[in-house]
């Protein structure tokens, strides 16, 4: 890739060469057609692969989880596209009951190479159920995967790796980096699942992923100028979570915050920390810190950049490790 | 690939009761006896609200709302509903139902503050009866079969007492008729029997979706499957939607059951300030609608046929200019909410590790503001 | 509280080809040009399958089964649709349909180790064409629709080729009919003409609940609201089941697009072996039924009508008994999952997490079992 | 109470006192009323409060709970029955964006006094989605609380405390006990949102809740013979989470087991451990460990009992906490 270009742009190009390399690979959703999606993600598929390949659907998300888990038993490799985070609940029974289980129930003998795409999290200043953080519950949820991408290159290779996993992935997009910066796109994709150390430091071990990154590695360096150094980790992978990356990284620095948007009650924070304290429990210097959203619902998006993790309290919590 | 065009067309079948022309017609099963007072009555609903809907349509270009959902074209549909509703009927919208919440009597600025981000509501349902808007497609048709559960076992249905007697209205869009809530809906009121009239504004676009995508018949037609009667009206006929809408809602009242009503319309802009027309819908079929505008054929009615005085239509400016100067005003000065509130009413009784949250969230603004 | 009377009876409208008593009657519609020799098979059909259902009964009263859903009143539904589609259609059950299975090729035993807890499938989906049976209800109803979709895309929807054209089938229960995800794969079908037949079996029952609790028009009415034909049949009459989902089948292959077939059938057994019907079931209703047994009124046709000789139902009968003998001791021989097994196929590659994990119960089972 | 009686019994005593106590109470769901619910934990209700408090619906969770939403907005409470937990799912939708969320969009104008009870849990050699442990959605989602009973006692007063309570509630009942032991039933409730220490000890702390406690208590009684005092916490509310209860006790014994059967991954154990070691640092002896499902799809019964936390892997957990 030449030319540097948006998440939204690179996230177009990467399902452009997902449907190049299968024709099996069918994008499905709302408004996905003439329209390109509300995010323009699919923008010009439709018109390139034909109404076919790229499918305006009735407006019911179980029926496009649920015929789209019909199309993989037809030996298809469906990418649907969830409007809004908030709106996957209505397809949940599809996903957990079916997308996620049905390689096991049928002892492998049918896939699930479903990719299930979601615009997530706050931060564009959306009115309800816009602006969720929905990865946990499918994180806790046995047969799917979940990844989040955190820039254009990611955004390229990681929609492709997802749509040609045999096993059904949810791609979290973090819709506030859809239009921001535009970024180069690597030469090689890095492994779906594996964490990347995005900054290293031998301080602190400020672990994330998702809409948020940008803001870690901002706070990385306003901390360093206080002679602080982040090692900032974006995670890309929920699940499976990385963890020798992570570990490797504790071991060095002892302290480690983790950063999410979901509420931090039983979220992502909760698992590395368990994960962690109970992997390198005497390397750590202090206990980890969570910085997340709060346990409340989304608010109103007058409030939305108070409520969300910001540099501030990322700044915090680093400083209370550092006090332990 | 070539634009859109829409297969279905009003069909015979549809109600009609004054056509675009402005000519009052009848209807052999929907009789309908209005003074043209209270056509004036309408006129001025229909008015107002299309005002309140470019006011708000401005404030948004204007940064002040960070949204707004169009009503543009589908007026008589709420209006005539809005208007057939008696005060003590419930009613359930969506999010572009700004008519209906003017017959509720429902401040226009308490509709503001969730599309400019100060609120998630803004007025209180019980005030009104009428629900909160409902942003996720198709959900509130079943709070709408379980409230008319509730009225059915409160005694409030086919006692005969009109003043008693209570109905549920529900409004929901053509895409929505896909969603199992909606469908389920349609199951618990017909086996249930219960009182409560659906309301679907057909206005042909689930964004940029045409109505075949949802159905390849007309979408009355799903109630009789589920063991109701469906009907479909001129959405943009008010005496119509007035007229049939009255008269299920009487039959729901009456214990008589529930009913389906097709409002045949059109979305005249886009489906929200953000979305953008041009790539999915022909231009030209917004002209074919422009001549069947929902206000102008009540305009020529009052008119030509009812000799309505040119000052009925200055006074009706005059007002929606107060209206809109009370919008632009107030919209602007509508309370930020403080940030600690995000913590209130999330539960009926705080739970400690909520409220320890809230202390050190307050924290944070205090230093973030010093 | 009384017990529960059926409002809801066969109605004219119900397509019959060979009535209670054994008589054939001829249908305008529904021409069945069938030879003896075939109605005999299909008397082999039915009979074996409700051999196949008593001994898995009486497996689980033996504890050999830890659960078991009768198909008992049901065998004519199911083996008339069976015998309906063709090798390379597919075919979407629910949990109750070993009927189905039996025509699809499927080894009775393959069946049983859902019912057994051995394991959560048993056979190939891919290798009969006949997906695994799925426990949440009406779920299948949207697989199938997908899978049309499939179809439609690979061209071989309305070739003409009668080799190719290919068609899918979906069985669903009456209380099924009341989920969302049923009646979007109306919605999917219906505007996207998908070649999928739905077969609702109308047994009468969700467990305890009639079907009045679903719906209180007939069920097979619900199509024409999406777009598309429905149909009841008298579901203990293989013969018009064979004849309309044969129809409705190829219709589907031939891109006419999808049918509703209501099958009205009674669940002559408990709702599964756990259940207990005398809480909400009327004796007498079973008695009714019972005079409209599927099988007899086959045996009553081949003796009366068809002059089968004797010899021939000892022959399935002795066939019954072989069969019965092979689920008795298959069933017992199953082999039990390997502890380790558990982590198989959660994923197609396993994540390093869950092989951990994996290894740490290796070891319990390991301590435990020594 | 006088005569001892199963959770089965008790929870249907506690629901009939609900009714009587409050004429806005409605009981409803699949096979609820003449069957009695499938496990018969709504027996005799209906012939006693009528069809139209014990309602009998169509086959459809997001039609019980979306119903249930516009009852409560009419003033009434309603208690759903889910009949299996694995079919909680098709409500989902209506639970998240619905009934946890309906109270703050109104700006408490509106509430929500909806008791969800779910037969959950595996131990019972059922099939496929009979067996679910789906707590940890909900107690990941702001807006819901949840609950979860271990005893007879606890089953009559904690499901008519859940039912008074004006928020929503998540009511998890562990379908493996509902006919185990019969219990006394207590003279005075126990507020539904403390923990209680169910048997005291000195050197590791046990927390579980449902379905698991009689094995905990088990594990108890079996290390003691080893001279390990194990301190067992039955939860009783998993959101929100009695922390004083956990943390008094694990600051006298500095080791901590945590133990449920959902899958471990992004579970409640994770929470717990995370809160525990953010709060007791310097007090903890040994990491947090989690005894709990493993994170793959339900087993066949046939493997349940493996696949359940058990005595083993308990009696391992302390061995290995003792060891730090
Ligand atoms: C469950 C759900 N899915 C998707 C959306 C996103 N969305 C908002 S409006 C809309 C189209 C609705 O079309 P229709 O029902 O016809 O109502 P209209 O907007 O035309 O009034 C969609 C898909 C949503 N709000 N909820
Ligand atoms: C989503 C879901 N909810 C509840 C259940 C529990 N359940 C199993 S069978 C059944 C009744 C099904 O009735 P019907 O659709 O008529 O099929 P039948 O059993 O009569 O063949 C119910 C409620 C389920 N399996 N799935
Ligand atoms: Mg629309
Ligand atoms: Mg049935």
């Amino acid at each position: 890739m030449t030319s540097p270009m948006t998440m939204a742009k690179a996230l177009n190009e990467g399902l452009r060469k997902a449907m190049e390399a299968d024709s099996k690979v069918v994008v499905m959703g709302e408004d996905v057609g003439k329209l390109g999606g509300v995010f323009r993600i699919t923008d010009g598929l439709q018109k390139d692969f034909g109404e076919d390949r790229v499918i305006d659907t009735p407006l019911a998300e179980a029926g496009i989880i649920g015929t789209a888990v019909g199309l993989a038993i037809r030996g298809y490799r469906p990418v649907c596209e969830i409007q809004f985070d908030g709106f996957v609940f209505p397809g949940f029974d599809q996903i957990v009951n079916q997308v996620a289980k049905f390689h096991n129930r049928s002892a492998g003998l049918v896939r699930m190479p479903i990719t299930i795409r979601i615009p997530s999290g706050g931060g564009i200043g959306a009115v309800e159920h816009h602006s969720e953080s929905v990865e946990t519950y499918f994180a806790h949820t046995a047969g799917l995967k979940v990844v989040a991408c955190a820039n254009p290159s990611d955004a390229y290779w990681m929609i492709q790796e997802a749509v040609a996993d045999d096993d059904p992935v949810i791609f979290i997009e973090p819709k506030r980096l859809y239009h921001a910066a535009k970024a180069e796109i690597a030469e090689e994709p890095t492994s779906l699942y594996a964490a990347r150390v995005v900054r290293p430091g031998e301080h602190v071990t400020v672990v994330g992923y998702g809409g948020i990154m940008p803001m870690l590695l901002e706070a990385a360096k306003v901390s360093a100028e206080d002679g602080i150094e982040l090692e900032v980790v974006d995670l890309r992978s929920v699940s499976p979570l990385d963890m020798p990356v992570v570990l490797d990284s504790v071991q060095r620095t002892g302290r480690l915050v983790v950063a999410h948007e979901a509420p931090q009650s039983f979220g992502v924070g909760a698992e590395i920390a368990a994960r962690v304290t109970e992997a390198a429990f005497y390397s750590l210097e202090a206990p980890v810190l969570r910085v997340t959203g709060y346990d409340t619902c989304y608010p109103p998006s007058r409030l939305e950049h108070e409520w969300l993790p910001n540099l501030d309290r990322v700044l915090d919590a680093v400083d209370k490790v550092m006090e332990y | 690939m070539s634009e859109h065009v829409h297969a279905v067309h009003p069909e015979p079948d549809m109600v009609q009761l004054l056509t675009p022309e402005g000519q009052r017609v009848e209807h052999p099963d929907y009789p309908l006896d209005i003074s043209d007072d209270e056509i004036a009555g309408l006129y001025r609903d229909l008015f107002l609200v299309r005002r309140i809907d470019t006011e708000a349509i401005a404030l948004q270009r204007q940064g002040e709302l960070g949204l707004w959902a169009s009503l543009l074209g589908q007026e008589a549909t709420q209006i005539g509903a809005g208007r057939a509703v008696k005060s003590h009927d419930m009613v359930f919208p969506t999010y572009r139902e700004h008519g209906l919440a003017w017959c509720r009597g429902v401040d226009p600025l308490a509709l503001l503050g969730l599309f400019r981000g100060t609120n998630l509501g803004g007025f209180d349902p019980g005030e009104h009866n009428f629900n909160m808007y409902t942003i996720v497609i198709g959900a509130q048709t079943l709070h709408a079969a379980g409230y008319a559960m509730g009225l059915v076992r409160d005694g409030v249905v086919g006692t005969g007492d009109p003043d008693r007697d209570t109905a549920v209205l529900a409004f929901f869009g053509d895409g929505a008729s896909s969603q199992g809530d909606v469908n389920e809906s349609f199951v618990w009121a017909g086996a249930g029997n219960l009182p409560v009239v659906f309301v679907c504004q057909n206005n042909q676009w689930a964004i940029s979706e045409p109505v075949e995508r949802q159905s390849r018949v007309p979408l009355y037609q799903r109630a009789s499957g589920f063991g109701f009667p469906g009907i479909r009206i001129d959405g943009n006929d008010v005496l119509a939607c007035l007229a049939v809408t009255r008269k299920a809602l009487d039959d729901a009242r009456n214990a008589l059951g529930p009913t389906l009503i097709e409002a045949f319309t059109y979305r005249m802009n886009p489906h929200t300030t953000n979305d953008d027309p041009r790539r999915y819908q022909l231009g030209s079929e917004l002209d074919t609608w422009k001549l069947k505008d929902p206000i102008e054929r009540v305009r020529a009615y009052l008119t030509r046929q009812a000799q309505t005085p040119a000052e009925f239509f200055d006074e009706v400016e005059q007002e929606a200019k107060k209206l809109a100067e009370h919008i632009r005003t107030g919209c602007r000065a509508l309370p930020d909410p403080t940030p600690e509130s995000v913590f209130d009413n999330v539960y009926v009784t705080m739970p400690d590790e909520v409220r320890a949250q809230r202390e050190e969230f307050a924290e944070f603004v205090e230093a973030m503001s010093s």
